[in-house]
């Protein structure tokens, strides 16, 4: 039972406690798709579609699992419907959009081992969110994803055009520009609250 | 290419699986029955823990939940909103422990408060979960000057029994001069105050029900 | 330089993990445990050694298996093995201890995604044999747990003052919150990629230098 | 006969320049601020002058060094750290210890400005990410406030000033008072308009005194040393939207021209979100840029957990700069289609 | 007449004028020289092909080399003498380029014959154009584009407004300002040509408000038979208003489109000094042989504007006036778009305007100090053409050249200048970018 109103669950999942720059969820992703804007933003809108699809998936898969009193198969359950679900949605993309895919790339299955998605599944499940307020969080998740992954790779194609230092250069700045990033999102915190 | 020949047939796919899928499932089952009673008994000796904490007095406890016309003595899984009866070791009410959550400064606070009948008052608090700013907003759980609140503070019913005469709430630092008033922590007021809101809604809605019904507590075994 | 001539011994591979491919430093694989629940030794360590398990019991099964697991089937396959030694060994962090399993929370579970599972079972455990498996695991977990540990321990000794919980710098220290809180995360991890730039970098110029005498 | 072949310069034109160069802008910036921060001094006392003397000097040992071991030629003679090192300094509160001071500068332009290739490189304002690195990790030292004018403040300090390095400060409570913004959010007093434009008010070093901090922006607006249009547009949006919530609940949220006075919007908007470097180049752009951060202090100041946000906004909007930039680009001529 | 319009285009400098030294002095003929090199290629197009052999002698205004081509011009002798030699000869760019080095003699009355002029009541279009390309009359104002072609109108397209250019924003020169006070009848000669070739209804001369005594004169002559279609219109000062887009915008408000033509929006502009050209050469049938310089610039004493032989070394012209001692660097034009010169052998040509020198004081013994770009976005606010060269500079500096192309609109920069002059950083914006426009252009050939 949680009776958080939807916007402050809102605002938590996109904002105070954003995935990225708060629960360090889908670094990989965000450090490795951040070099490119465009890339990023079709990155974050493949996240978000893929969590919103994992949050259905999972309210449905634990009320099964409570109603046969399994909760040790949550684990795998959740992962093997995530896992297929991101199947479809690379087979709906390679189909839809072939430019999509190919600038995506090996990032597609790369979702599938994505902690941001499981994270979400798993802690939409702790907080005890009825569907609505899941889908709600799911949204926020993966626009707050968004957001950090963007505003990465806005700033680091500026980047690419900087003189950095030798010692800097790749996944360095990148952490240190977060921890910036990091910062920077703390001034949110209390928000909804 | 031995593996691509192999792959080819759907039996040995599903084989695989399903032999994968047997092992694993034996392993998981094991392990959860084998930990299951583990776990259980150190949850309950947390809880327990966090109830003889906001409860001093407390050696015993029972677990009530919620219903429309009183607290029932819990048995089986939880349904609804739970308040555990803290007990003398004769057996006599001590009084309530009532969990109470909130938004806090960067997610939501949980807490466990302990209700004294006699005193009219809350007589302990224990944060259970918070990811207050570690050595500042976490100070609610360990900062003595702050948990000297919760040694009397005051939540009285007005004389209809509605609600508390008065809300608790969070004030400056070293300016508390009412028992009803929570002194907050310097630098970390977000926190106190969020604790100070959570404690005035729970007590709110509880401590007149839990007073009406007083007598479901006092005598568990007879609710049976 | 025969060595090279025979193949990695188990003990290469063993040891490979540690340093010269750790997981963290150089492939900067398992960033999200790496940097969530590094806040202080005692949590980083305890994941660092969860992940180890997971990784050497996950490789050592895929290893045996690798004959009677078919091609299209097996991340599948994998990722089931993964999540059945992840669950495990979260209800048996559980039964140890409420308080370290209350402090991982859910990342124990998203040990499940961490990329040097799975990479080190496609990579490695899926062609090689059981012996050598294990040593890779072994050797991939232990630097896992060593990145975690060096993560770890700045920032619970600068945010906390203490180290696995035990003061060891003065009362008086002023702690730096920022370091057990998220952005402490990014700036130690990006600091310690800094360092090991540096020493690399280092290094090759020395050996420019040394080539350059040489060559003079 | 002419002779001058052998000396005759090939450069490339145009031949002749404005005149405007980097340093003659920086120090510019430094001039305007002085008044800024000599009235902090006088506000504040000796301690004020410590700080900012600390500040100044930990950001220019930074930069010096890092030229240094960076084996690159210095750029000290740029004079952009020295506007760093002030600005950093001005956004602390007097009475912070030194050595958090001192930290922090070497934050500010080791993390801020170097680590991304120095000068006209920094996503973020340098002297922004040094105060909000300090503000995360010593969250109490920062938001210890002296009061303003106590009596005594050019002959005494208080002693958190020279704690020990990496100790924790003491500090008195006797001491420390209120800002305006934290006198609001927490207790509901509204601070005179009137002291707020004056600076009579508990802060930052540098953050008190409207007029001064308008009177440096609007001499360096007038050497079109800064895009005015910034602090325009933040100013702007606060107090459309300040003035707009309390009309319709004066309970809940403050007046327009408090919110446009305390705590350190003046400062951010006129001296912060105008780094050149890290702000929108088009003029759309810095409007936008100067909404976002006017919406973004609001929100974080009126509905989040903290007293004030300017610092946060304006980190958050630089963030997003490069974004601006690249959707407001202006039209180029003879691309837009019209014709007739 | 249109004093003190408010029109004229976006963005923009202001560089200091310096015009005041030479603007009053009137046009005088400068001697000649020794000896003249004359480039065969002093258009953009086809070098002309030289009809006369070495050691030829020629008279004043006979051809020397005829067009190669529709997008060529003749070139004609500028003095007579003798073709002392057929070859390479240095120019402006600092290659070696064909030309003609050609001794005058020193006696020679140098009288110029009159040729076929074509007459002006009953030539057609394509006679003015021959007649035009035939004088070797190319633009003036600096861009040397051979002028019979943009007067050339396209099928289906028709020219509404005709722009004389009289703006010459460029800071120093004075050419066009004395050639509009002194052949005022020549101007509007040109303009009853120009006028009957395009059949344009309206024509704007557009001069600058720091010259209001040439808007006054011109304004004054206008004869009764032009008065109808043509109007002075005077316009606020501001660099660079002289390139013919900017003109055509702040004349007529319309946008040339990107990688087109004036007449895409029907209209042609004309350098002043180019119609005056036309109106003296057309009736006589000459081609041209000299044209009027601003010698000027901080490094030259006897500054002045004078009517210069085509051909004449820089080297003779500096002797002529006479330099400081001090002097540094040498530009073929004003110092916002003229190139520096690396030998003062290079003559001046038909393009060639002006000729500044400055001396050290100006600009110093070595070029300002380069700072790295800090996005002041002065630049953004200075490009006539709405690029970012800011964005444009970080991009070359690091070869992004094709980016600069594709997503940044490098090829419709026409290197006016304006951004490298207001740069607080010094960097060489306009450098880089004719560098990567070069890049670009070899990109696209190969």
């Amino acid at each position: 039972m949680n009776e958080e109103p939807l916007w402050t669950i809102f605002l938590n999942a996109s904002l105070v406690n954003n995935f990225v720059l708060a629960y360090f969820l889908g670094i990989c992703p965000f450090l490795g798709v951040s070099g490119k804007l465009a890339t990023a933003s079709r990155m974050g809108g493949a996240v978000t579609f893929v969590m919103v699809v994992s949050s259905l998936c999972a309210y449905g898969i634990h009320a099964v699992l409570m109603a046969i009193d399994a909760p040790y198969l949550q684990l795998i359950s959740y992962i093997a419907v995530i896992a297929s679900t991101v199947q479809l949605v690379e087979m709906f993309i390679k189909k839809v959009s072939p430019t999509l895919f190919k600038a995506l790339g090996i990032f597609l299955p790369l979702i599938t081992t994505n902690c941001a998605i499981l994270g979400l599944a798993l802690f939409q499940t702790n907080k005890g969110y009825n569907l609505i307020q899941s889908v709600v969080y799911a949204v926020g998740a993966g626009l707050g994803f968004t957001l950090a992954l963007v505003l990465m790779a806005g700033i680091r194609e500026n980047l690419a055009l900087a003189k950095l230092p030798d010692v800097v250069k790749g996944t360095a700045v990148a952490l240190m520009v977060a921890g910036i990033l990091s910062v920077g999102f703390m001034g949110f915190a209390g928000l909804g609250g | 290419m031995d593996a691509v020949a192999k792959g080819d047939s759907p039996l040995e796919m599903y084989r695989a699986l399903v032999g994968i899928g047997v092992v694993c499932g034996l392993l998981i089952v094991s392990v959860f029955q084998g930990t299951k009673p583990i776990i259980e008994a150190n949850k309950a000796a947390a809880l327990e823990r966090a109830i003889f904490q906001v409860l001093p007095a407390a050696k015993q406890s029972k677990t009530f939940a919620a219903t429309d016309d009183g607290f029932k003595l819990l048995e089986g899984p939880a349904t609804g909103p739970l308040v555990f009866g803290g007990y003398a070791e004769d057996g006599s009410l001590v009084g309530l422990a009532i969990p109470a959550a909130g938004m806090g400064y960067a997610d939501t606070i949980r807490i466990l408060y302990g209700y004294s009948f006699e005193a009219h008052a809350i007589v302990g608090m224990v944060v259970l979960e918070s990811k207050e700013t570690p050595g500042l907003g976490d100070k609610i759980a360990s900062d003595p000057g702050f948990q000297a609140n919760f040694e009397a503070l005051d939540v009285s019913l007005s004389a209809d029994g509605s609600a508390p005469v008065h809300a608790v709430a969070a004030v400056k630092h070293g300016t508390k001069s009412n028992p009803w008033q929570l002194d907050s922590i310097t630098g970390a007021t977000i926190s106190s105050k969020a604790v100070a809101a959570m404690l005035r809604e729970s007590t709110t809605t509880w401590i007149p029900k839990v007073e009406k019904h007083k007598a479901d507590f006092m005598n568990p075994g007879g609710a049976k | 330089m025969s060595a090279t001539l025979e193949g990695p011994t188990t003990t290469d591979e063993f040891i490979k993990g540690l340093w010269k491919e750790n997981p963290v430093f150089v492939q900067v694989l398992g960033m999200c445990p790496t940097l969530a629940v590094t806040n202080s030794a005692i949590n980083a360590l305890a994941m660092g050694l969860a992940t180890m398990v997971v990784l050497v019991m996950s490789n050592a099964v895929i290893s045996l298996l690798r004959k009677f697991i078919p091609k299209q089937v097996r991340i599948a396959s994998y990722i089931l093995i993964i999540a059945s030694f992840v669950t495990a060994v979260e209800y048996v962090i559980q039964a140890v201890s409420l308080d370290l399993h209350k402090a991982l929370g859910a990342f124990i579970s998203l040990i499940v995604v961490n990329c040097v599972i799975l990479g080190r079972a496609e990579a490695f455990a899926s062609k090689n044999d059981l012996v050598k498996s294990l040593a890779d695991g072994a050797g991939m977990g232990l630097g896992f747990t060593f990145a975690l540990f060096l993560l770890g321990a700045v920032r619970e000794v600068l945010g906390s003052g203490s180290l696995f919980g035990v003061a060891v710098l003065p009362a008086s220290f002023q702690p730096w919150v920022i370091m057990i809180l998220p952005s402490g995360g990014f700036f130690t991890l990006g600091s310690w990629l800094l360092f090991f730039n540096y020493l690399s970098k280092r290094k090759a110029r020395k050996a420019a230098l040394a080539t350059a005498e040489v060559a003079s | 006969m002419v002779s001058v072949a052998k000396t005759l310069q090939l450069r490339t034109s145009p031949h002749v320049t404005s005149g405007a160069s980097v340093d003659l802008i920086m120090r510019h910036v430094v001039w305007a601020l002085v008044p800024t921060a000599l009235f902090g001094v006088y506000a504040f006392g000796l301690t004020a002058a410590v700080t900012l003397s600390a500040a100044l000097a930990s950001c220019l040992l930074a930069e010096w060094l890092l030229c240094k071991w960076s084996e690159q030629p210095s750029t000290l003679s740029d004079w952009s750290v020295a506007v760093t090192g002030l600005l950093y300094g001005l956004t602390l509160p007097p009475g912070l210890p030194v050595w958090m001071t001192m930290l922090g500068g070497f934050i500010a332009v080791g993390l801020g400005k170097h680590l991304f290739g120095g000068l006209g490189y920094n996503p973020f304002n340098p002297a922004l990410v040094g105060r909000a690195v300090m503000q995360a990790a010593f969250p109490v030292g920062m938001t210890t406030w002296h009061a303003a004018f106590g009596s005594g403040r050019f002959s005494s300090v208080p002693s958190s000033l020279f704690t020990f390095p990496f100790a924790a400060p003491e500090y008195t409570d006797a001491l420390t008072s209120a800002t305006p913004l934290a006198a609001w959010k927490f207790e509901h007093n509204l601070a005179a308009a009137s002291d707020l434009v004056m600076g009579f008010t508990t802060g930052s070093t540098g953050e008190t005194s409207a007029v001064l901090i308008l009177l440096g922006g609007a001499y360096l607006a007038a050497r079109k040393m800064m895009n005015w249009r910034i602090p325009l547009s933040i100013f702007v949006t606060v107090a459309v939207l300040t003035f707009a919530l309390h009309l319709a609940s004066p309970e809940a949220y403050p007046t327009a021209p408090f919110m446009l006075l305390s705590g350190g919007l003046m400062l951010g908007a006129v001296f912060m979100a105008t780094d050149m470097v890290a702000s929108p180049m088009t003029t759309l752009g810095v409007v936008i840029y100067g909404a976002l951060i006017g919406v973004l202090t609001v929100t974080i100041r009126l509905w989040g957990g903290m007293p004030e946000g300017v610092m946060y906004a304006i980190l958050l909007a630089n963030a997003v700069a490069p974004h601006i930039d690249r959707l407001v680009r202006p039209t180029v001529y003879g691309t837009s289609g019209r014709k007739a | 007449m249109r004093l003190f319009s408010k029109k004229t285009f976006a963005h923009g400098v202001h560089p200091p004028e310096a015009k005041e030294a030479t603007a009053g002095l009137a046009i005088r003929r400068f001697p000649f020289p020794p000896s003249l090199t004359i480039p065969l290629s002093q258009h953009i197009g086809k070098p002309a092909v030289p009809v006369v052999r070495e050691g030829e002698e020629v008279i004043r205004g006979q051809l020397l080399a005829e067009p190669d081509g529709f997008m060529s011009v003749a070139m004609h002798a500028p003095a007579s003498g003798i073709v002392r030699r057929i070859g390479l000869m240095p120019s402006a760019s600092g290659k070696m380029v064909p030309g003609i080095y050609l001794e005058p003699f020193p006696g020679s009355s140098q009288e110029v014959p009159d040729g076929a002029g074509v007459d002006l009541e009953s030539a057609t279009a394509d006679e003015i154009i021959a007649g035009i390309q035939a004088a070797g009359i190319v633009g003036l104002g600096g861009a040397a584009f051979p002028t019979h072609v943009k007067l050339k109108i396209p099928e289906g397209k028709r020219c509404e407004t005709l722009i004389i250019n009289g703006v010459e924003c460029e800071p120093f020169l004075t050419t066009d300002h004395r050639v509009m006070l002194e052949q005022s009848d020549d101007i509007f000669m040109g303009i009853r040509y120009l006028m009957k070739l395009t059949q344009a209804a309206k024509c704007f001369i557009g001069i600058e408000a720091n010259k209001p005594d040439a808007a006054q004169h011109l304004q004054d002559k206008l004869p009764a038979d032009l008065q109808a279609e043509v109007e002075v219109a005077v316009l606020p000062v501001k660099y660079p208003q002289g390139a013919e887009k900017m003109l055509i915008t702040a004349l007529t408000g319309h946008e040339v489109p990107s990688g087109g033509l004036p007449i895409e929006v029907g209209a042609v502009v004309v350098n002043v000094a180019t119609t005056a050209e036309i109106g003296r050469l057309l009736p006589v049938g000459q081609g041209i042989q000299e044209r009027v310089i601003t010698v000027t610039g901080p490094a030259v004493k006897k500054k002045g504007n004078y009517r210069i032989l085509i051909g004449t070394p820089l080297r003779f012209i500096l002797d002529e006036v006479g330099v400081e001692d001090d002097i540094a660097r040498v530009f073929m034009g004003g110092p916002m778009m003229g190139p520096a010169v690396s030998s003062l052998d290079i003559p001046v040509v038909k393009g060639t305007s002006g000729v500044t020198a400055f001396t050290l004081r100006e600009g110093g013994d070595t070029p300002p100090k380069e700072y790295p770009c800090i996005r002041c976005a002065y630049c953004v606010d200075a490009c006539p053409i709405f690029l970012n060269p800011s964005q444009l500079g970080l991009l070359a500096k690091n070869g992004e050249f094709a980016t600069m192309a594709e997503e940044h609109h490098l090829m419709d920069c026409f290197e006016c200048g304006s951004c490298s002059f207001v740069c607080p950083s010094h960097i060489p914006l306009v450098q880089h970018f004719r560098v990567a426009k070069a890049a670009v252009r070899k990109a696209k050939a190969s």
